[in-house]
C-alpha cells in the first residue's frame, strides 16, 4: 500500500532526486591533484597512476584557490605544495586549467623539482610575492623554475 | 366538464342573451382564476383553429449576428419563434420586437404579414419602449401576485393600473380589498409579498396576448365588478379587449409586454397605501400596491437599490381611480391606456 | 545576464507577457503542459470563444497569439511554420482555417488578436478564477456591454429620477429656511427665496 | 605535414592563401566530413544571408549580439541599456573590436600588471560568447604544453589592447564546450599563428570539422545535447545511455513558441536599437576597413623587402 503510494509519488514527480547543477571543481580535502614539476617523487606518483591527495589546505576556508599552500599525501609521504592551476571557474583574465596542478615544495618554499612543464598563470607572481614574508618561506623560487606564463 | 365549458363558450360567442350567471358572483377567487384561464385557453384554441390553411410570410430580420430573411407561418409564428431560429441568446434577452421600424410588437404575438423585424433587449440603443413594456409587465405581475398572496378568506378584486411612468419610481396596481378595513402592512408582510412576486417571476412563464370580444371579456371578468365596469369603455373603439395571460392569471392591458417573466430580475414590493377617495364610490377599500424592479442582468449596487426602494415607499402620485366623483370614466380611460 | 537568441526573429506580441511561464502542474511535466495548451489553442481556433480557468486561458492566449503572428509573418509556404501549426492544431482542418481565415483577418491588425475577459464566479466558493478567451472578430455578440452609460437604461432613469426628487426636496428645504429667515428680518428677501426655488425647477 | 604545407603557402602566396586554406584546414584538423551536410548547411547559410541582406540593420544582430539587451524583462532597464550602448560605442571608437564568432581563432593582448612585459597575449579558439551590454564576455581555449587552458575575457575590458582575429569562421555548434573532452589537437593553436585575411565580400565560412571525443568519463553528457560537431559520440555510449537519451529527449521544445519568444528580442524592439547604433557602427566599420586596407598594402612590401 505504502509502497504503491511512494512509487506513484516518485513517478508523478519527474524531476530527478539529485541536483544537476555543474560541479564547482573546488580543491578540498581528498581532492586528487596533478604534479606538474619534475621532482622525483612527483614524477613517480604520476607515472604509477597514484596522484597526490589533498589532506590539508592552509587557509581559513579550507578550499584551495590559486596560489594556496596545501599538504598532500603522495606515495605514503606528506609533502607541501602550491596550487598553480585550477579547474574551477576563475575570474576574468585568469586562466582556467583542465586539471588541478600542484608544484611540490619543502617547508622553506623551495621547489622539489627544477622545472615546471606546464604554463603558470601570471597572477601567481603577485600572489606568491604577497605570501612571501621576509622571515618566512620564500615561495618566489617557484616562479624561477617556471618555463612559461600565460 | 370540458364539454360543458365548450358549449358554454359556443353560446357566449354566439352572443347569447344570458347576462350573468348568478352563481359566478360567488365564486371564490381561485375558482374565478381557473375559470378565466380555461376561457382564455379555449378562446385561444378557437382563434388558432380559425387560421385554417397555413400561409407563409417573409420576415426580414435586422441585427446581430447578420441580417436574414425568415419564412414564417402567418398568424401562427411569433417574433419569439424567429428568435428561436437565431440563438438561445436572442430568445433569452430580447424583450420586445420592433415591426417595420414603427410598431412595437409582443414577443408572443403572432405576426400577420410580411414585415421587417428587430429584436430589442433592455440594453439596446433606445430602450424607451422596452422600459415602458417592462414597467407595465411589472404592474401586471403585481396584480397576479396580489391575487395569489392572500388567503381565501380575503377576497381580492383587482381594479386597474395606470400607464407606466418610470420616473415616478415605482410600478403600481390598485387593488380592492373589501374585507380589510384599515390594513397597514408590516415589513414582514411586504417581504412575503415580494417573495411571492419573485416566486411567480422565477416560473419564467411567457406573457401571452389575446384579443377577445367584449362579451367574452365580460363573461371572464364576471366576478370583478370593477373590471366589468371598465370593459365597455375599453371596447368602445373596436369592440375588442386585449388580454394578457401569465401562468393562470389573466388581466386586461393594452400592451405590449416583455417576453417572459424570467426577464424580471431584482424586485421589491415596497409599500401598500390606502387610497382615500370619495364616499360615493363603491371601491372604498382601494389599496395601491407599489414596487420597484430591475431587469435580469442589470447589476446595481445594493446602496443604489436601497435608494430606489426608499423612494418607491412613498405614495405614488399617479391618478387615483377614486379621487374625484367623476373618476369612473377616467379610471376606465386609464385602464384603456394601460 | 544572458545574451538574446539571434538565430530566430519573432514579431512582438501585443499582449503583456509575464516574465515566467506558468507550469500548469501535470504529471507528464512540460510535455503534458504543452499537451494541455495544445488542446486549448485548438479549441480557441475552432470555437473562437471558450470559457476556462484563468491560468490556462492566459497561458494559452500567449501561445495562440504567437501562432497567429508566426502564421502572419511567414505565410503558409514556410515549412517550419507549417510544422508548428501542425503541432499546435490537433484538428488538421484548422490549419487551413489558420492560414486562410485568420491570417487575412488579422493581417492589418495593430492590436492583439485575442481578448481575455474575467468571467464571474460564485462569490463564496473556493474555485479557480474563470476567464473567457476569444479571438477578435468572432461572429458572436459582444461580451462586454459597450453602452453601459446609456442614460435611457431603466436603472439610470430610476436613479436619475431619485436624484432629481432628492434635489427638489433639498431646494425646497433651503427655500423654506430662507423664507422663514426673511419673514423674521425683512420681507425683501422673500423674492430671492422664490427665485431660488424656481431655479432648480427650470434647470 | 599539414602544418608545413600551410606555413609554406602562407609565406609564398598571401593573396592566394584563402583559396588553398580550405584544403589545408581539411588536412590540419582531421575532420570527419559529411559532404552532403556541408553542402546543405552552406546553402542554408547563403539563404539566410540573401534574405537578411534586405534588412542590413537587422543583420547586425549576428555581428554585434551584445548590443541586444537581456531578454528577461525583470532585468530590463531602458535607460541603463541606452547608456551602456553609448559606452560600448565609445569603447569601440578606442579599440577595434572585430567581427568574430564562436569557432573563430582570436589573439588577445591585455595589459597585465602581473606579467614581466606588462602585456600578455593569449591565442585560442573562441568557445563561448555570452552576456550582453558592457558585461559581454568570450572565452578562448588553447592547449599549451599539453595542458588545456581557457581564459575568459570581458569584451569591453579597458585593459584589452588588441583583439585580433586570426581566422574568421563559424563552427557547427553554438557552444564548443565539447572541445574540453575532445582530443587535444582540435584545440591546439600555435601562438605565432598568422592572421588569415578573407577577401572582400565573402560570407563568413563555416568550418564543418567534426571533432573526436576522448573516451569517457566526460565533463557533460554530450550525447544528450544534439551536437553536430562531434563525430564519434556513438562509439562511447552504452545501451543504457541511449535509453536515457531517449527518455530525456525534449522533442516538443522546438514547438514551445513562448519559450523561444522569451529568449529573443522581438523585431520591433531590435529595429529601435539598431536604428540608434547602426550609423555609428557602419561608420566605424568603414574607417576600420580603410585602415586595414592600408595595412594589407604595407605588409607584403615588408615581406618582399
Amino acid at each position: 500500500m505504502l509502497k504503491s503510494v511512494v512509487s506513484k509519488l516518485i513517478s508523478a514527480q519527474q524531476t530527478c532526486g539529485f541536483h544537476t547543477t555543474a560541479c564547482l571543481n573546488e580543491v578540498r580535502l581528498l581532492t586528487r591533484l596533478r604534479v606538474v614539476d619534475n621532482s622525483e617523487i612527483g614524477k613517480r606518483a604520476m607515472a604509477e597512476g597514484k596522484p597526490p591527495k589533498v589532506i590539508c589546505v592552509y587557509n581559513k576556508t579550507r578550499v584551495g584557490y590559486i596560489g594556496d599552500r596545501v599538504l598532500v599525501a603522495i606515495k605514503g609521504q606528506k609533502k607541501k605544495g602550491i596550487l598553480v592551476g585550477l579547474k574551477q571557474t576563475q575570474k576574468v583574465k585568469v586562466p582556467k586549467f583542465d586539471s588541478n596542478n600542484v608544484v611540490l615544495i619543502d617547508d622553506n618554499g623551495t621547489p622539489l623539482g627544477n622545472r615546471i612543464h606546464v604554463p603558470i598563470p601570471t597572477i601567481l607572481r603577485t600572489i606568491l610575492k604577497e605570501k612571501t614574508h621576509s622571515k618566512g618561506a620564500d615561495y618566489t623560487k617557484l616562479l624561477a623554475i617556471a618555463t612559461r606564463f600565460v | 366538464m370540458k364539454r360543458h365549458i365548450l358549449c358554454l363558450t359556443t353560446r357566449l360567442t354566439q352572443n347569447s342573451l344570458i347576462k350573468t350567471l348568478p352563481l359566478s358572483r360567488f365564486l371564490s377567487s381561485k375558482e374565478a382564476i381557473d375559470r378565466r384561464y380555461h376561457l382564455f385557453m379555449l378562446e385561444k384554441k378557437r382563434q388558432y383553429d380559425k387560421v385554417g390553411r397555413i400561409e407563409k410570410i417573409e420576415v426580414q430580420y435586422k441585427g446581430l449576428p447578420n441580417e436574414c430573411t425568415l419564412i414564417m407561418n402567418k398568424d401562427i409564428s411569433t417574433p419569439y419563434d424567429c428568435a428561436r431560429h437565431l440563438s438561445q441568446f436572442h430568445m433569452e434577452t430580447s424583450a420586445l420586437a420592433l415591426i417595420d421600424n414603427t410598431i412595437y410588437w409582443d414577443m408572443h404575438r403572432p405576426l400577420t404579414e410580411n414585415c421587417t423585424l428587430e429584436l430589442q433587449s433592455f440594453t439596446c440603443a433606445d430602450p424607451h419602449q422596452v422600459n415602458r413594456a417592462f414597467w407595465r409587465t411589472c404592474s401586471f405581475m403585481l396584480g397576479a401576485c396580489a391575487t395569489v398572496a392572500f388567503k381565501d378568506s380575503v377576497p381580492v378584486k383587482l381594479h386597474s393600473f395606470p400607464g407606466p411612468d418610470i420616473r415616478s419610481g415605482s410600478f403600481i396596481y390598485d387593488v380592492d380589498l373589501p374585507s380589510l378595513g384599515n390594513w397597514q402592512p408590516t415589513h414582514q408582510e411586504l417581504v412575503t409579498l415580494g417573495a411571492e412576486y419573485v416566486k411567480l417571476a422565477r416560473l419564467n412563464e411567457p406573457l401571452e396576448r389575446l384579443e377577445v370580444g367584449e362579451d367574452l371579456a365580460l363573461e371572464m371578468f364576471v366576478d370583478n365588478e370593477h373590471k366589468t365596469k371598465q370593459i365597455p369603455s375599453i371596447a368602445k373603439a373596436n369592440g375588442k379587449v386585449t388580454l394578457y395571460k401569465v401562468g393562470k392569471h389573466v388581466d386586461i392591458s393594452k400592451g405590449p409586454m416583455i417576453s417572459t417573466t424570467g426577464q424580471i430580475g431584482r424586485v421589491a414590493v415596497t409599500a401598500v397605501h390606502k387610497l382615500n377617495g370619495s364616499e360615493d364610490n363603491d371601491a372604498n377599500q382601494l389599496y395601491r400596491f407599489q414596487g420597484v424592479a430591475l431587469p435580469t442582468g442589470v447589476t446595481i449596487n445594493h446602496f443604489a437599490f436601497s435608494i430606489l426602494t426608499d423612494r418607491a415607499r412613498k405614495l405614488n402620485t399617479a391618478r387615483s381611480p377614486v379621487q374625484r366623483a367623476a373618476d369612473c370614466e377616467e379610471s376606465e380611460s386609464i385602464a384603456m391606456k394601460a | 545576464m544572458n545574451q538574446a537568441e539571434v538565430s530566430k526573429l519573432v514579431s512582438k506580441l501585443r499582449i503583456k507577457v509575464p516574465p515566467k511561464h506558468r507550469k500548469l502542474p501535470n504529471p507528464k511535466g512540460p510535455e503534458g503542459r504543452l499537451d494541455k495548451l495544445r488542446k486549448t489553442v485548438t479549441g480557441l481556433i475552432k470555437y473562437e470563444r471558450i470559457e476556462l480557468n484563468y491560468n490556462r486561458a492566459d497561458e494559452a492566449r500567449q501561445y495562440a497569439e504567437r501562432l497567429i503572428s508566426e502564421a502572419i509573418r511567414h505565410g503558409d509556404c514556410h515549412k517550419p511554420t507549417m510544422d508548428t501549426a501542425n503541432f499546435w492544431l490537433l484538428e488538421k482542418e484548422l490549419v487551413h482555417k489558420l492560414f486562410k481565415v485568420l491570417v487575412p483577418r488579422f493581417e492589418n491588425s495593430s492590436v492583439a488578436y485575442t481578448k481575455l475577459y474575467n468571467a464571474p464566479k460564485p462569490q463564496y466558493a473556493r474555485v479557480l478564477d474563470k476567464a473567457v478567451l476569444e479571438l477578435k472578430g468572432n461572429p458572436y455578440p459582444e461580451l462586454g456591454n459597450k453602452q453601459t452609460n446609456n442614460k435611457y437604461f431603466i436603472q439610470n432613469i430610476l436613479l436619475d429620477a431619485a436624484k432629481h426628487e432628492y434635489r427638489q426636496a433639498k431646494y425646497a428645504e433651503v427655500a423654506n429656511k430662507i423664507g422663514q429667515a426673511g419673514n423674521e428680518t425683512s420681507p425683501v428677501n422673500t423674492e430671492n427665496a422664490e427665485k431660488l426655488n424656481e431655479k432648480p425647477m427650470s434647470s | 605535414m599539414a602544418l608545413a604545407i600551410r606555413r609554406s603557402t602562407s609565406d609564398i602566396f598571401c593573396a592566394a592563401k584563402w583559396f588553398i586554406r580550405r584544403d589545408c584546414r581539411v588536412l590540419s584538423t582531421l575532420p570527419e566530413k559529411a559532404e552532403v551536410e556541408v553542402a546543405t548547411v552552406t546553402k542554408k547559410e547563403k539563404h539566410i544571408r540573401t534574405r537578411g541582406s534586405r534588412n542590413s540593420a537587422l543583420e547586425n544582430r549576428f555581428v554585434y549580439p551584445e548590443f541586444l539587451p537581456d531578454p528577461n524583462p525583470n532585468w530590463r532597464n531602458s535607460l541603463r541599456e541606452k547608456l551602456e550602448r553609448a559606452d560600448m560605442l565609445k569603447r569601440r571608437n578606442q579599440i577595434d573590436i572585430p567581427e568574430f564568432y564562436v569557432g573563430s581563432i582570436l589573439a588577445v593582448t591585455v595589459a597585465d600588471q602581473h606579467s614581466q612585459g606588462k602585456t600578455n597575449k593569449f591565442v585560442g579558439i573562441c568557445i563561448e560568447r555570452k552576456g550582453c551590454g558592457l558585461r559581454a564576455e568570450f572565452t578562448l581555449r588553447n592547449v599549451v604544453d599539453h595542458q588545456g587552458i581557457e581564459v575568459r575575457y570581458d569584451l569591453y575590458d579597458p585593459t584589452i589592447q588588441i583583439i585580433q582575429v586570426l581566422r574568421l569562421e563559424k563552427r557547427l555548434d553554438e557552444k564548443l564546450f565539447y572541445l574540453r573532452d575532445a582530443l587535444p589537437e582540435y584545440s591546439t593553436f600555435p601562438f605565432d599563428m598568422d592572421p588569415e585575411i578573407l577577401p572582400e565580400g565573402t560570407p563568413v565560412p563555416l568550418n564543418p570539422v567534426q571533432v573526436k571525443l576522448k573516451p569517457r568519463p566526460w565533463l557533460e553528457r554530450w550525447e544528450r545535447q544534439d551536437l553536430k560537431g562531434v563525430s564519434n559520440i556513438e562509439e562511447h555510449l552504452k545501451e543504457k545511455d541511449r535509453v536515457r537519451r531517449e527518455l530525456r529527449a525534449t522533442p516538443w521544445e522546438k514547438y514551445d513558441l513562448m519559450k523561444q519568444y522569451r529568449q529573443t528580442i522581438p523585431i520591433e524592439d531590435q529595429n529601435d536599437i539598431w536604428a540608434e547604433v547602426n550609423s555609428q557602427l557602419q561608420q566605424l566599420h568603414m574607417t576600420r576597413k580603410k585602415m586595414s586596407r592600408k595595412r594589407t598594402f604595407s605588409t607584403p612590401k615588408t615581406q618582399l623587402g
